[in-house]
Order: structure tokens, then C-alpha cells, then sequence
């Protein structure tokens, strides 16, 4: 299981990176290749030029900016799971890590390769979604941004363009003093793909009444998605239905089916696993300061 | 690894320029992700050069095509096969015209295929999906096809 | 494509295919074959190897994307030839392996566990040895040697192995002794016998 | 030995002396050997499950930097005899690549050689095959009908084997029965999957005339079947034992690996190599485990007492069969379990299909059908409303039966299982569990309890191979073990074999040092290569500890009274009057002694001192049979094995009834297998076992789609448990010694394995049970779980409108 032969470059900053990807639309890019080196062992990609992008400092590193965590797309996971910057703002995203791959990859894979891979499992992608972050891109035309809903379009299919390169991703920072988040997924062993992940995160105000709540779901379809809990906002969560639902939001969910789930179960772990992390998330967020009922 | 499709897709032109243009290689060569080259080795039956890609995965596929059954201009069945370094593939699928309109016309389309070999044996997880992004990869290229026609489109 | 990669503490250059891994490196170029290709899709852990002490897959880095972190290898472990550290010891003491192959990666997981944290609890020992796939032990006895190894470096200023040399080589010097009549060799080091205190 | 003497270090949780090497990373494998000029090899495989070979260009593929040969089947057929059949069925042919035609997708088609792994790769991409596609068969019941095409034409069918074996009066006993019950289950495909994949290395000297090999192998006879495929004297091929195996369990076969990389050395004048990386491994390194379908009928009594039971085994064994259809008849030799079954009917049926071949996998066939009997144990406590525990201590032969003669011909050497059972059931306090379980379905969760008793037949009889070919007339599977004692007085042992973490090297120096009262570890374990070996069988049926156990011990036994009639011959005295103790030797009438290093120097330097006719040096030599094991078959009954260990599974499992992901809560293991030589070696191979066994009841399997294409070539799908998966196992002990071998140790190298899969199996339908449902399939997926409740769930909601 080698690698076809390809060709490494390692430029010196993003521009030259974005100008080689541009002239070549068989080359691609390689961060963490936790990913992508799997691929090329086993000749399922296999791409004329790699261009290692890890090592640039401008796309490294988490900051706090305007209401939102940036984290530069070559940022590891690990670093973000150690990030005191993160576990205070991301609470959501701190719960998701441990669920990517098992602690080896976390330690080499970043944040913008589980992005740009689009897995329809993937956590990071999940959060980006759920929480509505903005994934940033920069080619040679500078940078832009677009939402994760309309940057991931299926399994491993994104917006990206040849020439372009995930250079960071935005995750919105939620203020509210009452914030809670919940987590779960099933998968065959714990380090798996998930069968179906669901995260959530809530924000009450001082009687407990919902401000703010969302809710995604990975594994599902083709890609991680929201469901629409826009009932739950303004109402008292104690006396909400949470289950009833979350249950109404994904009846009808596109769900794909494989060797180790049918369409079905991925179905009915989405309604389970969607109201779990729910449930969690509102009872996080009422033991959060206020009054709990 | 099978594979069921299956759906319907409006396309904004009429039913009977539609099949035309199904009929037109030039116009599948455009519309077939990855499609290189198609050349025609019998009555309605064409060897196919592809070159697939989705995202990092791609591979180089040798194939062919041919369409049968064919009740014009309202039905034929299309048989697929291929194989390249990636795996093989074969696949037969029915489609349907009708029409909606006199610029419009649904193409409602069933059929079965599998997959076997590397691809299916190391990425079943994620197969199906990757299809149905074909597919519709495939459609989106058709409907531009009368959205804004090229030369050598079909009229 | 020239590498050089600082390895064991040692700086090591090669001369490699973009295409190589880290571990197809290690083995062939370094001849430090215990680390070991299982899968090569990177997730069995048998090719774990530290990179900036932290566990990740030799094979799923390409030897020229390698060059300027500190590699360490089983290799780079022992304190000395014939001299194990005291996780490879703790393994030897809890019989934690059988045929081996796994256990270079497993060890280095551990050992990277505990350089963190000497107090691990089980949940922590088991995330962290998550990533290495042993076919042989089931775990139990990976786990009690790096609870055994914990407990050993809690109480590192206590002198490590009271109870003897090593078990498998003799210690004695079989020209000297062989001279022997009273006892013989053979009951000399007969006192010394392995097994937890 | 004196038997009444405490052991000194038998039973001592001494070290595993093979630990340090590996421990260090200095483990020698096969990938790790390094030869001059090393060739390496790639395989093309068949992208069809089956197709005839139309034609192979492999022009542009030779033009590849670094191409040194491309190999078809054709010509490796041409210049070898076809591999080693285990029945005899002659037309079921088989290559190392194929000939003609593929016969399930991914065997390997043809060989490509390069400078290195990589390039061979590049060419293997550039052959160009056309294939013509034939008609196939997957699935094993189709297999079986004759109307099925035939994976092998000249063979005319897909029936290997269908051998209906009667052991007493099952109509009988069916017909007073006053209760009957039948069910399938289903042992899906899969297998022990070792970390290392098979690897060898081969080497040709033509000048010598001799060919050397590494390899990473746990096979019988593994240089007769190379000798004979290459068509060249045994004595010209030097197997190297002294290869470390990285896992194996019973797969680790190779002689298709070894017969192709071995023709390429010789034709290439070069040394070549074939690592299977993990792809050729699991589409096409024909290691499989059992694939198989079970029918039973049981014939029991209102008290639960079983009387008779009927099984048909149906087991696939793909596309080519070596040994593996006698993995359906070694459960032979425990076909009643633990139980008092008076008699049974069984029927093997062995058919070929499409899919890879199958491999001898730990246990050789003996956990699946443990699954089946423990199945149709619990089902039988479930119809009567008994409780299971107390319906298999009904059933259980009793510690005052033994030696107990089974009705397919095997006695059973001895057992407890009485007292295993309320070992365990105290200790895990069962009423409590059964509270636990009711505490957590009142909550809302599934919860089952799951048990299992089994055996683990030990000791290495192969006597199902004459039992299913009456042209196999083999009645020996010896071990055996040479001490040398040097001039300085140290000791060296040989084992004759490779070993793949077993710890052989440990067992041998406790064992020699147990009789010759001197330390283990002074004791130097080498394993010799095949040309300097004694017959060996190789680790396979649980049979180290006491074939190879049993083998350093009588040497040992010999070197001590060779000693002693030395010394008693310095003494002027009887052999009687003198007493060996620590290696000395002493007279107690005279106060005469003689120590160790006294007795090397005479035997080694003074032979005007040794008694008349006695060889000089100091050397002993014993070649083991097998316990019991001397006759051929009469009638379909034979003497199988002759050790039996014991073991019971008790098992709590959690999960959600919607998510249906199986938490084992609490799993406790009883085990007895006689006197422990190495308790750390002994506790190892059980946890490992259980581990495995978790494997096959809850997440691996080699899954073919209905087109014969293999879905789980990687490890992202075939997926073998984590540490996550594996929970902590209480293991209680207990010791019911054999009167059969030396120390009155069994075997345990299956064990655990043996009743896992029962037990979890168990365990889960416990948990179902409430809902009126049952999975009859392994592995028991989540999804599996978690559909077929909602199933019921809907069922009862349709019913209740």
C-alpha cells in the first residue's frame, strides 16, 4: 500500500500556495494528512504535487475577534482541545474533539483539513455548522468567507475551488451568561465514524425562557446539518417538549444507509441522539448561573 | 457494493429537444462528470473515457455506454459499465420523458448499479453519497445545457 | 528528495521519494525497524512513534514532511542497551504484550501519557492506548502496566527494580563461576526469580 | 519427578522471558530481516469473483523503472505442484495465483517484482487483464444446492464435504423426549486478523542447491509443503523458526505466499519478498475464519435435562479449501460441551463459494460451535421458565464421571464444572447481577445477563483429519524438545517451530528448570532452523503446554536420570540410593556428592569415568505423541483430544434500546485449565480470547455484497476491538489437574475465545427478550439490535390498533 509518486512542495506562504494549486489543478493541498495520506496508500487519490501547508504561520493559531474564535485552518486539534482560549468561548467544540478520531490523529490532524475533507461524520464540520460559523478561504483574489451550511455540499464535496485554500474558520461566540451544549454520537467502537452525532447548544435567559438554540446532526445525510428548533426560542424549556421536537425535525430527514446502519436507525439515533444532546444542553444552561427551576 | 437511484429532475426544455440531446454524445461527453471522450463503437453504443474526480479521489475509468429499449422520444434504458483504478462499475437505469409545458419536461429516472473493487471495498461508507452527487452533477450540467446552450447543443 | 530528520536525539538524512512515509524512513533507511507497519491507513497504531513527544502515525506522515520535529522512537527509549525504562519494565512485569508488534506503538503511547500525567486514571490509560490495536492481550494487563508504571514514577526517587537484574539474561559471569564445584552455576542465581513483589 | 515435591516455578508468576525483546522494539519479524539484494513483490487481483483469464499483457507494466518480472499463474502452475488439499477431493485445485480463472474477487492473478514495494506497485497498476465473467455463487445455501455454478467445474459440485455422523440412538432419545425445540444461527465470516500481516522472504542458492525462508508462519508442516509444491527435496529448503510472528491464532498458513515468493527467487536468482500489506491481506491473504450456518434440534425433558440434540453445520470455506474444512471436525471431539447429551446426529457439509478462502482460525472451528450448543442450553431454560445457570448444572457431568466418554468417541480427561460454576457465581454475585439487570430495564434500558459454558479441547489431536479422509491414516502429531548441556554446564533447549507470542521460550525453561531444579532463567531457549529440527506440529490446537511442555519435560526427565545413573556410577552405588537435588546428586549413606558443573565435567571431558555404553557429553533428545492419542477412527468415533478445559462466562450487557450499542457492564470468566505454567502467559491468552470473541459477536465480519465484491478490505470497516470496546474481566481460577499430561496442565491457548461469542450472544437476547425477539446472526450490530426493537415495537403498536 504505497503512494502513486508525486511531487512536495512546501511554500513559503499562503499566496504561493494558492498560485501552485491554481496552476495545477491536480495538485493538493496536505496539513495534517490524517486524512488524505490514507487515500494516497491506497491509490484512491492521487494528485501530482502535494502542497504542505502546515508550517505557515498565517494560518496558525486560535484568536478571539468580534464575537468569534478564529482558528487557523492548520491548527491542530490537539492544540484546540488545549486551547484555555477555546474552552472558555467553544464549549460545543470542546465536547466534540474527543470524539475525533482517537488522540494520535488529533495530535496531527487539524481543524481546516476535517473542513476541507467534508466528511459527512465529522465532528468539527458538525459544530461548524450547527453553530453557523463562517469558513474563511483565501485564493488569489484575497480572502473571502462563506457560512459552513453553504460551504459543505456533500460527502467530501465543498465550495472550495482549484486554487483555493481553507485558511481559517470563524466559530461564532455565543455571550449569553445562561449557555449550555450537548454532545452525542453513536459509532460501531468509540473512535469510529459516527453512525450519527448530534450537538447542540442553547442560551436561556434569566427565567429560563430560550433565547437562542441550536441543534445539528452529522452522519446522517451527505452532510452535517441543522434542524430547525426555532419553536424551542422564547419558551420556558422547562415545560418544552424537547423529545416531541426534535422527534417532528428529523421524521423526515434524508439518511443514508450502509454496512454497519440502515436508513432507518441513522433515523431514529438522529431523533434519540438529537434530543439527548439537547436535553443536555438546556439542563447545562439552566445549572448555568440564574435561577434553576 | 448496489447502489439504487432513482428521482425525477425538470429540465427547462421540451420534451422532445431533451431527447435529443440524450441521444447527442457530444452533449453526454459534456454532461457526465469526468467524461473525456466518447466514441461511438456500434449502433447507439459508445466507449467512454473518463476522468473522475471528488475531491481528493479520482482515477482514470475506460467504459461503455449504450442505450436500449429506446421508445422515442419518451423512454430508453441506458447501460453503463467501466472500469479504471478506482474499481469497476456497471449499471442500468430507465429513463422517462415527459412533458411539462412546452419549454419544460420531467426526466424521472430508476435504476440499479454496483460498484465493486478498491472503492467499494476501502469507502462503502461514503459511496452512495458520492453517486448521488454524480447524479446530480450530471443533471446540473444537463439543465445548463438548455439554461444557456453552447454550440453543439441540442436544438 | 534530502531529509535530514533529528531522530532518536540523532541528526539522520536520507535521501527519499516524496511518497515515503516516516515509517517506511525509520525502517529502511534508519534500520530502526521496531516500529512496525500494520495497516498503513493509520488506524492501528502499530507504527506509532512521538513526534515533539506527542504519539502520532509514522504512516501517516511523508518523511519529507518530517524534518524539524523530534522524532522519537522504541529505539530512543531504553536508558541504555540491555536497560529498560520504566515503562518497558512495567510491561515486562505485567506480561503486557504477547507476540510483540503492537507494543513498540503501545509503549509510546503510554509513555507519552505519563509524561503528562503520573496519576492516570483508568479512563485515562484506556483513551490513550485507544489508538494502538492490540490483537494478542485483550488490554488488561497494557492497563495494569501503565497503572504499574504510574505507581513506579510516583515513587521515582525510591531506587526502581529492588528485587534483582533483569530476568532474562544471567548477571553472573559464567567464566568466573564456572569454576565453581560446591552448588554449581546453575543454583547461583536460582534465588532470583521474576514476579510482582 | 517426585509428585509430591511443590512446584517450584511451574505455576510462579515468574516473567515472560520473551517480553524484554519486544518490549525494546527488538523483536525480529520478517519485514524486519534484511537480505542483499532484496527483490520485492505486488499481486494484481481479480476484480471479479469469478471470471476465465482471457489474456494477461503485461508489456507495458515490464517497461516500469525498477520491474524485474511479472508473473502469471500459468507459469508458477507449470513449475509447481498445486497446494496441499486436506480432503480428498483432487479437482479442487489450488495456486498461488490463478490459473485459468479467478475464483473470488481479489485472488491474486498476477505477481509483479520490483526494486522496491512501491514500484512493483506502479507496474502491478499497468498489467492489463481482460476477463471474461462467469456465473457465481456467494451465499452458502445456494452454494450448496447442486444447481449452483461450481466454483471448481472438474470438482462437479460445490460440496466439499457432507458427512452425517450418528452417535447413539438419537431417534430414541428424540422420541422420549418429552420436549423438542429447533433454530439457526449464524456464525458470520470473519477471523483473528493479526496486526502483522503474513510476510516471507525467500532465498534460492543455486550453487548450494538450498533455499532459505523467512516467514511469519504458524503451519504444520510447513517445509514438507514447500519442498513439495517447488517439486525439490525437503533437505534442499532451510525454514528459519527463529522469525518472530507478529499474531497469528491459527492463520498465519502462508503456503501460498511461500510456494510463489520462493519460485521467484529461484527463477530470479535473487532474494524476493511479499509483505501483504493490509489490503492483499484481507481481500485475498486467505485467512478467514469459519462462515457458517447451524440447524439444531434438541430433544429434552420438562426438568431441562437434554437428552439428544441433531446439527447441521453448514460452513463455507470459499473459494479453495486446504485445511479448512476440518474446522468442522474438531467440535467433534466436544460435540456435547460440557453436557451429559446422550447422543448425536450431526451433519458437516463443507461447500465452496466465490469468497476468499478460509484459514484455520483459534480454536479450529470449536467457538462456533460452542455458539450453537450454548444457544440451544439457553433456549432450553427459556421454554421451561428454568434459570440457565441452574439447567447447565443440571446437564453438567458430574467431577466423579471423569474420565467421561462422550458419544463421538473422546473421553474427557477431567473437570469440575460444578464447582467452576458456583466459583463464579459467588464471586459475582449472580442474584445481585440478575437485581442489576431488573433495576436497569425498569429504567428503560436493555439490559441481559449471558452465559456460557464451554471447552476448550487441547493438546493437538488431528485426528478429524482421518476422520473426514480415510486416506489420511496420520496418527501421530509429535513435539519435541532437545536439552544440551555445554561444557561450562548452561543449558540450551530447542523448539522446533515459530512462535507468535505464546511465550514457548518460557514454558520450555520452567519446565526443563522444574526438573532439574535450576533456574529458568539460566536456561537459553533457540529455535533452530528446519534442517536442524526435531518434528514439531507447531503451536496450533492448544497444544504447547502439553505436547511441547510435555516433550522438554521427558527430555528433562532423561538428562536427570542420565545424570543420576552418571553420579551413581562415581558413588559405586545403586541409582535407587542416590537423590538428585538442585542439580546435585548425593548419596545419603556415604555423605558422597556431586555437583552440577562435576557430573558436565565427567560427561564432557573424563570418559574413563562414565558407566559402560554411556554416550559422552551430556545431551537428551524426546520426540512427544499426543495423550491418548494412538488409534484411527472406528466407526466415525475417535479419541480427539485428550485435555479438556473449562471455562464460564457470566456477562452483563447494557444499551439503549433505540442506539442498541452494547455496553458489557460486568464480565466474569471461571477458567480451569489444570495446572497454570505461567499464570501471566495464562491470564494473557484468556483476556486476549475474550477480546476476540468480542470481535465476532459485536463488530467484525468479512461482509460480500450479493455481486461477490468485498466490503471490509480495511481496517475502517473490518473493525477489531479497541481498548474502549474491551471491558475489565474478572477471571477466577480453578485447577482440576489431567492425569494425562506431566504437570496436569491443559491447554489454553483458545481460551476465552471459546465462549465469548456465546456469551455475549447470551447476553444480548436476554436483553431483547422482553420484546418477544431474537438475533440469530453474528456479529450482533448495533443497528441489528436497535432495528429489530423497533421492529417489535411497531409489531405490538399495529396489534394494540
Amino acid at each position: 500500500m504505497k503512494p502513486a509518486p508525486f511531487a512536495y512542495v512546501r511554500p513559503d506562504s499562503v499566496a504561493e500556495a494558492c498560485e501552485i494549486l491554481a496552476a495545477d489543478e491536480d495538485a493538493r493541498i496536505i496539513a495534517g494528512g490524517q486524512t488524505l495520506i490514507p487515500m494516497l496508500a491506497m491509490r484512491l487519490a492521487r494528485p501530482t504535487k502535494l502542497v504542505d501547508i502546515v508550517r505557515l504561520k498565517e494560518l496558525r493559531g486560535i484568536r478571539s475577534e468580534a464575537g468569534a474564535i478564529v482558528v487557523g485552518a492548520v491548527t491542530r486539534q490537539v492544540e484546540v482541545e488545549r486551547s484555555e482560549l477555546a474552552r472558555g468561548a467553544l464549549p460545543l467544540l470542546m465536547k466534540a474533539l474527543p470524539y475525533v478520531g482517537h488522540p494520535p490523529t488529533r495530535n496531527r490532524g487539524t481543524v481546516g483539513g476535517s473542513i476541507a475533507n467534508a466528511d459527512p461524520s465529522a465532528e468539527i464540520p458538525l459544530v461548524a455548522v450547527t453553530l453557523g460559523a463562517e469558513i474563511e478561504i483565501e485564493n488569489s483574489g484575497g480572502r473571502t468567507s462563506m457560512p459552513a451550511d453553504e460551504f459543505f455540499i456533500g460527502a467530501m464535496v465543498t465550495s472550495v475551488m482549484p486554487g483555493d485554500c481553507v485558511a481559517a474558520v470563524r466559530f461564532p461566540v455565543w455571550s449569553q451568561p445562561r449557555l449550555g451544549t450537548g454532545f452525542h454520537e453513536v459509532s460501531a467502537r468509540q473512535s469510529d465514524f459516527a453512525f450519527v452525532a448530534a450537538a447542540a447548544q442553547v442560551a436561556l435567559d434569566e427565567d429560563g425562557r430560550c433565547i437562542d438554540a441550536v441543534v445539528g446532526l452529522g452522519g446522517v445525510g451527505d452532510r452535517a446539518q441543522r434542524i430547525d428548533v426555532s419553536a424551542l426560542v422564547g419558551q420556558d424549556v422547562a415545560r418544552f417538549p424537547v423529545s416531541e421536537l426534535i422527534r417532528s425535525a428529523t421524521e423526515h430527514l434524508e439518511a443514508n444507509s450502509d454496512l454497519h446502519v440502515s436508513a432507518d436507525y441513522r433515523r431514529r439515533a438522529a431523533a434519540a441522539l438529537g434530543a439527548r444532546a439537547l436535553e443536555d444542553a438546556i439542563a447545562e444552561a439552566r445549572a448555568a448561573g440564574g435561577v434553576v427551576q | 457494493m448496489k447502489l439504487d437511484i432513482g428521482g425525477s429532475e425538470t429540465i427547462p426544455g421540451s420534451a422532445d429537444a431533451l431527447w435529443v440531446a440524450l441521444n447527442d454524445p457530444k452533449v453526454l461527453t459534456r454532461c457526465i462528470p469526468g467524461c473525456k471522450s466518447m466514441v461511438e463503437i456500434g449502433p447507439d453504443a459508445y466507449k467512454v473515457d473518463m476522468q473522475l474526480r471528488v475531491a481528493a479521489v479520482g482515477g482514470s475509468f475506460e467504459g461503455e455506454i449504450s442505450l436500449f429499449d429506446k421508445e422515442a422520444p419518451r423512454a430508453c434504458s441506458i447501460k453503463v459499465s467501466g472500469a479504471g483504478s478506482l474499481g469497476h462499475g456497471n449499471g442500468t437505469a430507465r429513463f422517462e420523458i415527459e412533458p411539462d409545458g412546452d419549454h419544460s419536461c420531467r426526466l424521472i429516472y430508476k435504476g440499479t448499479g454496483e460498484i465493486g473493487g478498491l472503492v467499494a471495498g476501502v469507502g462503502q461508507r461514503i459511496l452512495s453519497s458520492v453517486s448521488k452527487h454524480l447524479i446530480g452533477r450530471f443533471f446540473a450540467a444537463l439543465r445548463k445545457e438548455f439554461e444557456a446552450p453552447v454550440s453543439g447543443a441540442a436544438e | 528528495m534530502k531529509v535530514t530528520l533529528k531522530v532518536n536525539g540523532r541528526l539522520r538524512t536520507a535521501d527519499v521519494e516524496p511518497r515515503k512515509t516516516l515509517l517506511d524512513t525509520l525502517r529502511e533507511d534508519f534500520l530502526l525497524t521496531g516500529s512496525h507497519a500494520g495497516c498503513e491507513h493509520g488506524v492501528c497504531g502499530a507504527c506509532t512513534v512521538l513526534i515533539d513527544g506527542e504519539p502520532s502515525r509514522a504512516c501517516l506522515m511523508f518523511a519529507v514532511q518530517a524534518d524539524g520535529y523530534e522524532i522519537t522512537t522504541i529505539e530512543g527509549l531504553a536508558p541504555a542497551p540491555g536497560e529498560l525504562s520504566v515503562v518497558q519494565d512495567a510491561f515486562c512485569e505485567t506480561h503486557g504484550l504477547q507476540c510483540g508488534y503492537c507494543t513498540p506503538g503501545m509503549i509510546l503511547s503510554a509513555h507519552a501519557l505519563l509524561e503528562h500525567n503520573d496519576a492516570p486514571t483508568r479512563e485515562d490509560i484506556v483513551e490513550a492506548i485507544s489508538g494502538n490495536i492490540c490483537r494478542c492481550t485483550g488490554y488488561g494487563q497494557i492497563v495494569e502496566a501503565v497503572e504499574f508504571a504510574a505507581e513506579r514514577l510516583r515513587k521515582t526517587n525510591a531506587p526502581r527494580n529492588v528485587t534483582g537484574g533483569s530476568d532474562d539474561e544471567p548477571s553472573i559471569d559464567p567464566a568466573a563461576e564456572a569454576g565453581a564445584r560446591e552448588g554449581g552455576v546453575l543454583e547461583a542465581a536460582a534465588t532470583r526469580q521474576g514476579g510482582r513483589q | 519427578m517426585n509428585p509430591a515435591a511443590p512446584l517450584k516455578f511451574v505455576s510462579s508468576n515468574r516473567r515472560v522471558r520473551e517480553d524484554r525483546r519486544f518490549v525494546a522494539g527488538q523483536g525480529r519479524y520478517v519485514a524486519d530481516i534484511a537480505l542483499e539484494g532484496l527483490l520485492h513483490v505486488a499481486v494484481v487481483p481479480s476484480p471479479h469473483p469469478a471470471a476465465r483469464i482471457v489474456s494477461i499483457n503485461a508489456a507495458e507494466a515490464m517497461k516500469m523503472p525498477g520491474v524485474h518480472y511479472v508473473l502469471t499463474g500459468e507459469e508458477l502452475a507449470k513449475a509447481t505442484e498445486p497446494l496441499m488439499n486436506g480432503l480428498d477431493t483432487p479437482n479442487v485445485r489450488r495456486y498461488p495465483l490463478a490459473v485459468g480463472q479467478a475464483r473470488y474477487a481479489g485472488e491474486w492473478v498476477v505477481a509483479v517484482v520490483a526494486e522496491t514495494r512501491a514500484q512493483a506497485e506502479d507496474a502491478a497498476e499497468k498489467v492489463r487483464i481482460e476477463y471474461e465473467q462467469l456465473a457465481y455463487v456467494i451465499d452458502s445455501e445456494d452454494a450448496f444446492d447442486p444447481k449452483s455454478p461450481p466454483v471448481h467445474a472438474g470438482h462437479g459440485s460445490n460440496v466439499l464435504l457432507d458427512k452425517t455422523f450418528v452417535w447413539g440412538e438419537v431417534e430414541k432419545h428424540f422420541a422420549e423426549s418429552e420436549r423438542h425445540l429447533s433454530f439457526r444461527v449464524v456464525w458470520g465470516r470473519n477471523s483473528t486478523v493479526p496486526i502483522e500481516t503474513f510476510g516471507v522472504a525467500a532465498k534460492w542458492d543455486p550453487w548450494r542447491e538450498m533455499l532459505d525462508v523467512w516467514a511469519s508462519i504458524q503451519m504444520p508442516k510447513y517445509p514438507d509443503q514447500i519442498a513439495r509444491a517447488l517439486r525439490i527435496p525437503l533437505n534442499n529448503v532451510r525454514v528459519h523458526f527463529d522469525v518472530d510472528v507478529g499474531g497469528s491464532y491459527g492463520v498465519k498458513r502462508g503456503i501460498k505466499q511461500t510456494v510463489l515468493v520462493s519460485h521467484l527467487a529461484r527463477v530470479l536468482g535473487r532474494p524476493v519478498r511479499l509483505i501483504e500489506d493490509r489490503l492483499d491481506n484481507m481481500r485475498a491473504g486467505d485467512a478467514h475464519g469459519p462462515d457458517r450456518i447451524f440447524d439444531v434440534e434438541i430433544a429434552f425433558n420438562d426438568d431441562g435435562i437434554v437428552n439428544s440434540m441433531k446439527m447441521r453445520a453448514l460452513d463455507n470455506v470459499g473459494a479453495y479449501a486446504g485445511r479448512s474444512p476440518f474446522q468442522l471436525g474438531k467440535p467433534i471431539g466436544a460435540i456435547v460441551g460440557p453436557y451429559k447429551i446422550k447422543s448425536v446426529q450431526y451433519r458437516a457439509i463443507s461447500v465452496t463459494s466465490n469468497k476468499a478462502a478460509q484459514e484455520a482460525v483459534r480454536g479450529f472451528g470449536q467457538s462456533p460451535t460452542n455458539y450453537a450448543i450454548e444457544t440451544a442450553i439457553d433456549k432450553v431454560a427459556v421454554a421451561l421458565g428454568l434459570d440457565r445457570i441452574e439447567v447447565r448444572r443440571r446437564n453438567f457431568i458430574r467431577s466423579d464421571e471423569f474420565p467421561y466418554l462422550i458419544p463421538s468417541g473422546t473421553r474427557y480427561d477431567s473437570g469440575d464444572y460444578h464447582t467452576v460454576v458456583a466459583k463464579v457465581r459467588a464471586h459475582a454475585d449472580y442474584e445481585g447481577l440478575i437485581r442489576e439487570r431488573d433495576t436497569l430495564r425498569a429504567a428503560g434500558q436493555c439490559a441481559g445477563i449471558g452465559i456460557a459454558a464451554c471447552l476448550e479441547p487441547s493438546g493437538g489431536n488431528s485426528s478429524f483429519e482421518p476422520l473426514l479422509n480415510e486416506k489420511n491414516t496420520t496418527t501421530t502429531w509429535m513435539d519435541s524438545c532437545r536439552i544440551v548441556v555445554d561444557g561450562l554446564g548452561f543449558v540450551t533447549a530447542t523448539i522446533h517451530t515459530t512462535s507468535s507470542g505464546q511465550g514457548h521460550e518460557t514454558l520450555v525453561a520452567t519446565v526443563i528448570g522444574e526438573v532439574l531444579e535450576i533456574d529458568p532463567d539460566l536456561i537459553r531457549i533457540v529455535r533452530p532452523d528446519s534442517l536442524n529440527s526435531l518434528p514439531s506440529n507447531t503451536p496450533v490446537g492448544s497444544r504447547m503446554a502439553i505436547m511441547l511442555g510435555g516433550a522438554a519435560f521427558h527430555a528433562a526427565q532423561k538428562l536427570k536420570a542420565k545424570i543420576i545413573k552418571l553420579a551413581a556410577h562415581q558413588f559405586g552405588c545403586a541409582e535407587q540410593e542416590v537423590i538428585y537435588a538442585g542439580g546435585a546428586v548425593s548419596h545419603g549413606a556415604s555423605g558422597k556428592k556431586l555437583a552440577w558443573a562435576e557430573h558436565v565435567n565427567i560427561a564432557h571431558r573424563n570418559f574413563h569415568l562414565l558407566p559402560e555404553g554411556m554416550e559422552p557429553g551430556l545431551e537428551t533428545t524426546h520426540v512427544m505423541q499426543v495423550p491418548t492419542g494412538t488409534k484411527l477412527p472406528e466407526n466415525g468415533r475417535v479419541q480427539m483430544y485428550p485435555c479438556h478445559s473449562f471455562e464460564f462466562h457470566l456477562v452483563l450487557i447494557v444499551f439503549d434500546p433505540v442506539i442498541g450499542k452494547p455496553e458489557i457492564r460486568r464480565y466474569v470468566i471461571g477458567h480451569d485449565c489444570g495446572t497454570v505454567i505461567n499464570p501471566h502467559i495464562v491470564k494473557g491468552m484468556t483476556l486476549g480470547g475474550i477480546a476476540h470473541g468480542i470481535g465476532a459477536s459485536l463488530l467484525e465480519e468479512f461482509v460480500y455484497d450479493s455481486e461477490g465484491q468485498m466490503l471490509t478490505q480495511s481496517f475502517m470497516d473490518y473493525l477489531l476491538p479497541s481498548s474502549h470496546e474491551v471491558p475489565k474481566v474478572e477471571i477466577v481460577h480453578h485447577c482440576t489437574p489431567s492425569p494425562f499430561t506431566v504437570f496436569g496442565q491443559k491447554g489454553s491457548g483458545e481460551s476465552g475465545y471459546l465462549g465469548s461469542p456465546a456469551a455475549i450472544s447470551s447476553a444480548i437476547n436476554d436483553a431483547v427478550a422482553p420484546f418477544g425477539i431474537s438475533l440469530a446472526k453474528l456479529p450482533i450490530r448495533i443497528a441489528a439490535i436497535s432495528d429489530a426493537i423497533a421492529a417489535a415495537r411497531e409489531a405490538k403498536a399495529k396489534v394494540k390498533a
